[in-house]
């Protein structure tokens, strides 16, 4: 017997908080995630939760969800104490949830994964029958089109996570959690997963939100909650708070959302790219004829959506990707195949997929910090490492980055995502590189460090270092970039000059809009 | 001896050979496509054949000989999971470990029941699967072509080896069309996302056990009551790492797999028919040499045709909720 | 890889981790085993006294333990290098066994070179014909993407056929029933350890302990150096923790592949310095007796750390003899039961390693009140 | 008291560990005295197992096998006023008795059975691995086919390359069956235990094997010609029982058809198969070795078979 045939058995008691967390707790051996942690959920709300990375949020989900057992509290579905074992209760109580890191079979079909545990019988193809109706129903619903049959690996993130949506409505969930959904998505998508998370609210769904981007809370939710260090801060209804309120409350400090900088006095090319042709791992042509530069003292942007080219360039030029065609210069060297001589040249790079490329998961975070630079003889006595030097250098960056906890042999996958990534930027950020490659630096980074790792890009830059910037976030591109360029189907669909461009201009021509000749010389 | 025969005795013992290696192979299958490593086929095998051939000499019957060794086998793949699933203990380590302990104890217990040296006693026919020969296999034998081919192939196997066969395209079904089969290679790539859908994994992954038990129980009774007559010591002679070859092999897929045993088969009974053969020019060829061919062969199949074989993404990952 | 921190028992004190839960297993592992002597008709207590007794109780015992602990350690040591790079090398076997070829090709042909230089040049062959008994697979795996657990263990059998036919047809001492080289001179042997310490005026009972003891302990602490302090081993082990990251750090994973191999097969061709240039002082058959693949259990035992790995072998030496007097002691306990004993052991202190994890953290919470 | 170390193969292996353990246990039923037996696991476990038994003042000590030459050479020296005996071996000490068997000799006489016995114009042999002292084996038999029938072909077949070579009746059975295909009507096997699926194959196929080492006719009577006997249980029993009245001497013990160390079994299971024509031939080729007429070749010693 499959959970779907267990779903709405909740109907809600009048006027009872659609989920209600009491007093929850939960230990991780030394580390006390949530404390004494208390949120009661209007139905047919969107509730937000904010805080730091590290504040706990993921955690306390991962509770309401039944996969890791609260150590003290109780939960409370539509008014009535629920008893979460596992998954399956929270499936059964309605409940269902978009993990930060997606919870598909890769080598599954989309039919394949939303089936998954909701089979209804034996064999696969009625219920697979089944599902094929349903997700077009959903589909038209909610606005949730999918290729039913494609493989879920070869789909784009912001498909994959429909995918994680449609597995929760076609079990029945009438609580929705979504854990830093739009973290990976470029703003198109985003956008459209608002509209979603309207219509199922207009539908009478119950959804709670966890994000970085305050501009998305303010917009979607109707109330706000706010964690710090393991604690629930405070509650506020989203029609009577401020952005910097919020800031302020998940800090506990003012924080600017947006970096002041002086003018661009603009040096020499660091790094020139000239007729630049890369190919995909498909083997397709993903980057055609890119000519472009980056002077020392300038932030240029690249916005783009994902998928036109943006990764392939990044990755060729950091030496992660052969080039078919053209050449790259840094500081007017050629650079040669690989990236070793290209880190000597003082060429950095702080890759978009950390978990995967950026650090080593199982290594302590002082053998990850020195990764890339590990030839470094600062890093040695005669021809042994100095565990003792590495580990101060490392304990050095990540006060200065202020990683926590700051203890360089902590394992890193022991760390949260946010501190994963300050980790990556302390090692090539601390260097002092004259080009600065980073692709999506503050991807599921929380307001704080985003304004923090802002202020050492715009301090690279002020120090007449070249960086060269890729990000989904239109107003991270806006806000730090000298000059803009849109990267649209593997080519530079257009420049702009900071301030010069409009949110509206910018999405056009990402949407493959709008005609080249709107470029500036 | 004109070709077509020699095709056919060739081909006829490539499938006797093939067999048990099919059945380990589809054990591994479960196993490993469920995310658990299973190095340990060689012990199920052998525990399985002492098992069958210790209750077929009491009972006389066959079947009381694949109940028991599938019991056995079935056993032992429990305490596998107990050590891997429940204690996320180390799958290689235990899979050695069984394979060590079960070369033991059938060697302790068939002395002390048996006292022929961990041996059992010869089975008389009727307490072993013997060859069933098709109607008209006979009359055939001697009309070339087809005829052989007929009575040859077809006839004349017993009936673990028609079992073997048709375990293929069952297991297929059972992976590519059931809802057990999907949550089965969910859980190989990607726990979590069973997890979160509500499956308790670690039932899962038991289940999957049992299964693997079942197969490499039929496999290990076929070595001792149908391909020989009796138990004896270490008799599975490697098959069970030849099996986990075949399974990579075929990229942990069933008809793929078949196939990959079929070859190790077929190299194996034309290496028998080669010892002793002068080959024009080169001579006798030295006996290891052939004895080495299949292996020779195997490498360089893989290296020149076989890409690589992606596994399970959670192979041999003990599962772990805290991640 | 942190020693302690990972796994189930993350967050136990080091000395429970270390100490206390193996000691928790072999006991467990030990009261199985009484149990089946006792279904044996034997006396439990009395075996277990054996098996202690026989693996430490006097100096040829304590040397044989050592002895074969000294095979262990090699082929354990083998089998972690290729494991920090994400490699499972089944063929531990074969690498040993044809390193073996290339130390005695040595101790036979070369051995007009003075003993000073023989010992060198007979670690070299072996090291050298085992890495290259390694290489082919590793080449393949990197470069061909073919499963390197497939390749080794048919390296293994073609390992098994070229030695008979050498051994047969071209090495073997005319007149002698089994296949084996003649014996190497003299002066192409390793000096057995009661011997060496005996010279030195120190007398310890005869065992086939010998000096390549001293070579695995030195194998130990390079490999410990290796792994852990140079930047050789830091690229090994970010290519096996993470391809990807490696190669964003500017090491071919590739390469690292084969470099792992090749360290590997060097480690177990060693082996056969301490059986054959050590004890037998010929070239035999099968000398390798399961050594390569009981390897296998000692590294992940051992938690493919050096010291882990000295402690495993340790138990396994001590199994080996321990069990051999245990069943010259006592006629009833046949060689398989020893055989099961181990099995047992392996099973409970590796496999089961964390069985008591839950019941010693509860005590130690409960203890500490938290 | 006495005592026996048995080679890798254990004492139970249906061959000549067995043959050896059976003549002890016929001494110790005739004379009361009880002996002690070891089975070795590895190679390195043989000095450990004769020096230890030879401390604890046992007399004689007989190792079974030739895999025990070196080792016994390291120890006999240590323990002079020690007894020792080796079987296959020659240990050229002076306190030990090396007993060596000619196989050779057996074999060419169940040759000339097997020849006679084929109805078709081949018969095959089956070896463990292809090692000397099995090369004997065939060698001995493929002479003595030729000497009954000279134009019969031989199949040859050895089963492996590792000591599971030696415990595969299903490779065994796969092998005889391939040379039952072929049309051998006779398969004689020097196997151990993988013979055992040669025997088997014999009696599904309904043709002929033969057996080796101890007596083997009643495994599956009506199908085994007959056994080459190997009377390694005689030899354990004259080194006990020589030591016992202390006749025992050091040196080098022949034992072959002459001095009835070799043979092959005549008895209820198998007197249907042998017919009084092939009794008398293998009879006859029997004597003519025994006076010296017919030398048979011995592979060990002399090097490769003039016959293939
Ligand atoms: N499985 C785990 N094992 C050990 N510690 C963990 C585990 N998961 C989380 N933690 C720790 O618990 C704390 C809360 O982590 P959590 O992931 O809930 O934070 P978060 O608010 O989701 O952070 P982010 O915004 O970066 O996702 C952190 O200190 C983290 O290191
Ligand atoms: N990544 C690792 N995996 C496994 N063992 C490790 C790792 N790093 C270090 N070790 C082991 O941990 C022990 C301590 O290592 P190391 O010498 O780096 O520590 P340390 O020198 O005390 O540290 P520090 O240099 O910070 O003082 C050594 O046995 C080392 O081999
Ligand atoms: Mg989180
Ligand atoms: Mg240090």
């Amino acid at each position: 017997m499959s959970s779907s045939e267990k779903r709405r058995n909740t109907t809600p008691t009048a006027g009872a908080p659609a989920v209600e967390l009491l007093r929850i707790n939960k230990w991780f051996g030394a580390v006390h995630a949530n404390r004494d942690v208390s949120l009661s959920v209007a139905p047919g709300t969107i509730h937000g939760i904010v805080g730091e990375n590290g504040a706990g949020k993921s955690t306390l989900m991962s509770i309401l969800y039944g996969f890791h057992r609260a150590d003290r509290g109780e939960i409370r579905i539509a008014g009535r104490p629920v008893a979460i074992r596992g998954s399956e209760d929270a499936i059964a109580a309605g409940i269902g949830m978009v993990h930060q890191h997606f919870m598909l079979v890769d080598t599954f079909t989309v039919v394949e994964n939303v089936i998954l545990g909701a089979e209804g019988g034996r064999l696969l193809a009625p219920g697979t029958h089944r599902a094929r109706g349903e997700l077009a129903e959903l589909a038209s619903e909610y606005a949730l089109e999918v290729p039913p049959d494609a493989l879920v690996g070869d789909l784009p993130v912001g498909l994959q996570q429909r995918v994680e949506i449609l597995k929760a409505l076609y079990r029945g969930a009438e609580i929705l959690v979504l854990d830093e959904p739009t973290g990976t998505l470029a703003p198109q998508e985003a956008d459209h997963l608002f509209r979603i998370l309207r219509r199922l609210k207009g539908q009478g769904k119950t959804i709670v939100l966890i994000t970085h981007k305050l501009r998305e809370i303010m917009a979607v939710t109707d109330r706000i909650s706010v964690m710090r260090q393991g604690r629930m801060v405070a509650h506020r209804d989203t029609a009577t708070t401020t952005v910097a309120e919020i800031a302020e409350l998940m800090v506990g400090r003012r924080v600017l959302s947006q970096v002041e900088k002086e003018a661009v006095k603009p040096g020499r090319d660091l790094l020139s790219v000239e007729n630049l042709r890369v190919r995909d791992d498909r083997g397709l042509s993903s980057v055609r004829n890119v000519s472009f530069s980056v002077r020392a003292g300038e932030i240029v942007g690249i916005a783009g959506v994902a998928g036109n080219g943006q990764s392939e360039l990044m990755e060729a030029l950091a030496g992660l990707r052969p080039v078919v065609g053209g050449r790259i210069l840094v500081a007017g060297k050629p650079v040669g195949a690989g990236g070793r001589l290209r880190r000597r040249l003082g060429l950095a790079h702080v890759p978009e997929d950390r978990r995967r490329m950026g650090l080593v998961m199982p290594f302590q975070a002082r053998e990850s910090a020195i990764l890339g630079h590990h030839d470094d003889p600062r890093y040695r006595r005669a021809a042994l490492f100095d565990w003792a030097a590495v580990s101060r250098d490392t304990a050095g960056k990540m006060d200065a980055f202020d990683v926590r906890p700051a203890d360089p042999r902590r394992i890193t996958a022991a760390f949260s995502g946010g501190n994963q990534q300050k980790l990556v930027l302390a090692r090539e950020i601390e260097r002092d590189p004259l080009v600065l490659l980073v692709g999506q630096p503050t991807r599921g980074v929380d307001i704080g460090a985003i304004e923090f790792i802002h202020r050492r890009l715009v301090a690279m830059r002020d120090a007449g270092r070249a960086v060269l910037l890729i990000s989904a976030e239109l107003d991270e591109i806006m806000g730090l970039s000298d000059r803009i360029l849109v990267m649209f189907g593997g080519t530079i669909a257009g420049e702009f000059p900071a301030g010069r461009a409009t949110e509206r201009e910018l999405g056009l021509l990402m949407a493959g809009a709008a005609g080249r000749e709107r470029s500036a010389p | 001896m004109e070709l077509l025969t020699l095709l056919a005795l060739v081909l006829d013992s490539t499938l006797r050979l093939s067999a048990p290696l099919i059945l380990a192979a589809l054990a591994g299958l479960f196993s490993e496509r469920s995310g658990i490593i299973d190095i340990g086929l060689e012990g199920k095998m052998l525990g399985a054949a002492f098992a069958a051939a210790t209750a077929a000499t009491f009972t006389g019957s066959p079947w009381a000989g694949l109940a028991a060794g599938i019991g056995a086998s079935v056993l032992l793949a429990l305490v596998h999971g107990y050590a891997c699933i429940t204690h996320r203990g180390n799958q290689v380590v235990s899979g050695l470990a069984l394979n060590i302990l079960v070369s033991g104890v059938t060697a302790v217990l068939g002395i002390a029941w048996f006292a022929q040296g961990g041996r059992t006693p010869q089975l008389p026919g009727e307490a072993r699967f013997l060859p069933l020969e098709w109607p008209g296999a006979a009359p055939l034998r001697d009309v070339p072509g087809v005829g052989t081919l007929y009575s040859e192939l077809l006839s004349g196997h017993n009936l673990m080896v028609y079992l073997a066969f048709l375990a293929v395209p069952t297991v297929a079904w059972v992976l590519y069309r059931t809802r057990f089969g999907l949550r089965l290679r969910a859980a190989g790539e990607n726990p979590q996302s069973v997890e979160t859908a509500g499956i308790s994994i670690i039932a899962l992954r038991y289940r999957a056990l049992l299964c693997t038990g079942v197969a490499c129980g039929m496999a290990g009774t076929y070595l001792s009551l149908a391909q020989s007559a009796s138990f004896i010591n270490d008799m599975t002679a490697g098959k069970g790492y030849i099996a986990l070859a075949a399974l990579i092999f075929g990229k942990w897929r069933p008809y793929p797999a078949m196939l990959a045993c079929l070859l190790f088969g077929f190299l194996d009974a034309t290496a028998i028919r080669l010892q002793g053969v002068d080959l024009p020019g080169v001579g006798e060829v030295p006996v290891q040499f052939v004895q080495a061919l299949p292996y020779v062969l195997t490498v360089v199949l893989l290296a020149g045709f076989i890409g690589r074989a992606i596994p399970p993404k959670a192979l041999g990952v003990p599962y772990v909720k805290e991640r | 890889m942190s020693i302690v921190a990972t796994g189930p028992a993350a967050g136990l004190p080091r000395w429970a981790v270390l100490g206390l839960l193996p000691a928790l297993n072999l006991l467990a592992a030990f009261a199985i085993s009484g149990l089946i002597v006792l279904l044996i008709g034997e006396n439990p207590w009395e075996a277990v006294r054996m098996l202690v007794w026989g693996a430490f109780g006097f100096q040829e015992a304590i040397g044989y333990t050592l002895f074969y602990a000294t095979n262990f350690i090699f082929t354990g040591l083998a089998v972690a290098v290729a494991f920090h790079c994400g490699l499972f090398n089944i063929g531990g076997e074969g690498q040993a066994y044809i390193g073996g070829l290339g130390m005695a090709l040595v101790c036979l042909y070369l051995d007009f070179l003075p003993f000073a230089l023989i010992v060198p040049a007979a670690v070299v062959g072996a090291a050298l014909f085992g890495a290259a008994w390694a290489f082919v697979p590793a080449w393949l795996q990197a470069y061909r993407g073919s499963h390197i657990v497939i390749t080794t263990i048919m390296f293994n059998f073609i390992a098994a056929a070229v030695m008979a036919y050498l051994l047969v047809n071209v090495m073997s001492r005319p007149g002698s029933m089994e296949p084996e080289s003649r014996d190497f001179a003299l002066h192409a042997r390793l000096p057995l350890m009661h011997e060496a310490l005996g010279a030195m005026g120190i007398d310890i009972a005869a065992s086939p302990l010998n000096l390549s003891f001293l070579w695995a302990l030195l194998c130990c602490a390079v490999v410990w150096v290796f792994m852990w302090h140079t930047r050789a081993g830091y690229r090994l082990r970010t290519a096996g923790a993470s391809p990807p990251a490696a190669l964003y750090g500017g090491i071919s994973p590739p390469r690292q592949i084969i470099v792992a191999m090749v360290v590997s097969g060097a480690l177990a061709g060693c082996m056969s310095l301490n059986e054959l240039m050590g004890v037998q002082h010929r070239l035999v058959l099968e000398f390798t007796a399961g050594y390569g693949f009981a390897g296998i259990a000692v590294a992940l035992m051992g938690r493919g750390h050096p010291v882990g790995i000295v402690l495993a072998s340790l138990l396994f030496g001590a199994l080996y003899q321990g069990g051999a007097e245990l069943s010259f002691e006592i006629p009833g306990i046949t060689r398989d039961m020893v055989v099961v004993i181990q099995g047992l052991v392996i099973l409970f202190a590796g496999a089961l390693e964390f069985m008591f994890v839950p019941a010693v953290r509860a005590v130690l919470l409960r203890s500490s009140g938290g | 008291a006495p005592a026996v170390v048995y080679d890798l193969g254990g004492k139970f292996d249906k061959s000549f560990n067995e043959g050896v353990y059976d003549g002890a246990a016929k001494f110790t039923a005739d004379t009361g005295i009880d002996f002690r037996e070891f089975e070795v696991q590895t190679d390195s476990q043989r000095v450990q197992a004769l020096r230890s038994f030879a401390r604890r003042g046992l007399d004689p000590i007989l190792a079974v096998g030739f895999q025990y030459a070196s080792a016994l050479d390291k120890v006999a020296p240590g323990f002079p006023d020690t007894r020792f005996a080796i079987i296959d071996a020659v240990v050229d000490q002076p306190n030990v008795q090396s007993i060596v068997f000619k196989e050779h000799e057996g074999s060419f006489v169940v040759g000339v059975l097997a020849a006679m016995a084929a109805d078709g114009d081949s018969i095959g042999f089956v070896g463990g691995m292809d090692v000397p002292l099995i090369r004997r084996f065939a060698c001995g038999y493929v002479l003595g086919a030729r000497h009954a029938r000279p134009g019969i072909r031989v199949f040859q077949n050895m089963t492996g390359t590792t000591g599971a070579a030696w415990n595969d009746p299903v490779k065994g059975g796969e092998l005889a069956k391939s040379q039952f295909d072929r049309g051998a009507s006779v398969v004689y096997h020097a196997a151990g235990s993988t013979g055992l699926g040669v025997l088997q194959a014999a009696a599904d196929a309904g043709r002929l094997a033969i057996g080796v080492d101890s007596n083997q006719n009643h495994l599956h009577p009506g199908h085994i010609l007959t056994s080459m006997l190997k009377r390694v249980d005689v030899a354990a029993y004259d080194v006990f029982d020589s030591a016992r009245r202390d006749e025992w001497r050091s040196g080098v013990r022949i034992l072959g058809l002459k001095e009835n160390g070799v043979g092959w079994s005549l008895d209820a299971h198998n007197e249907a198969l042998v017919t009084p024509a092939m009794k008398a031939a293998a009879d006859e080729a029997a004597r003519q070795i025994v006076s010296g007429e017919i030398k048979v070749h011995d592979y060990v010693t002399e090097g490769d078979c003039p016959a293939r």
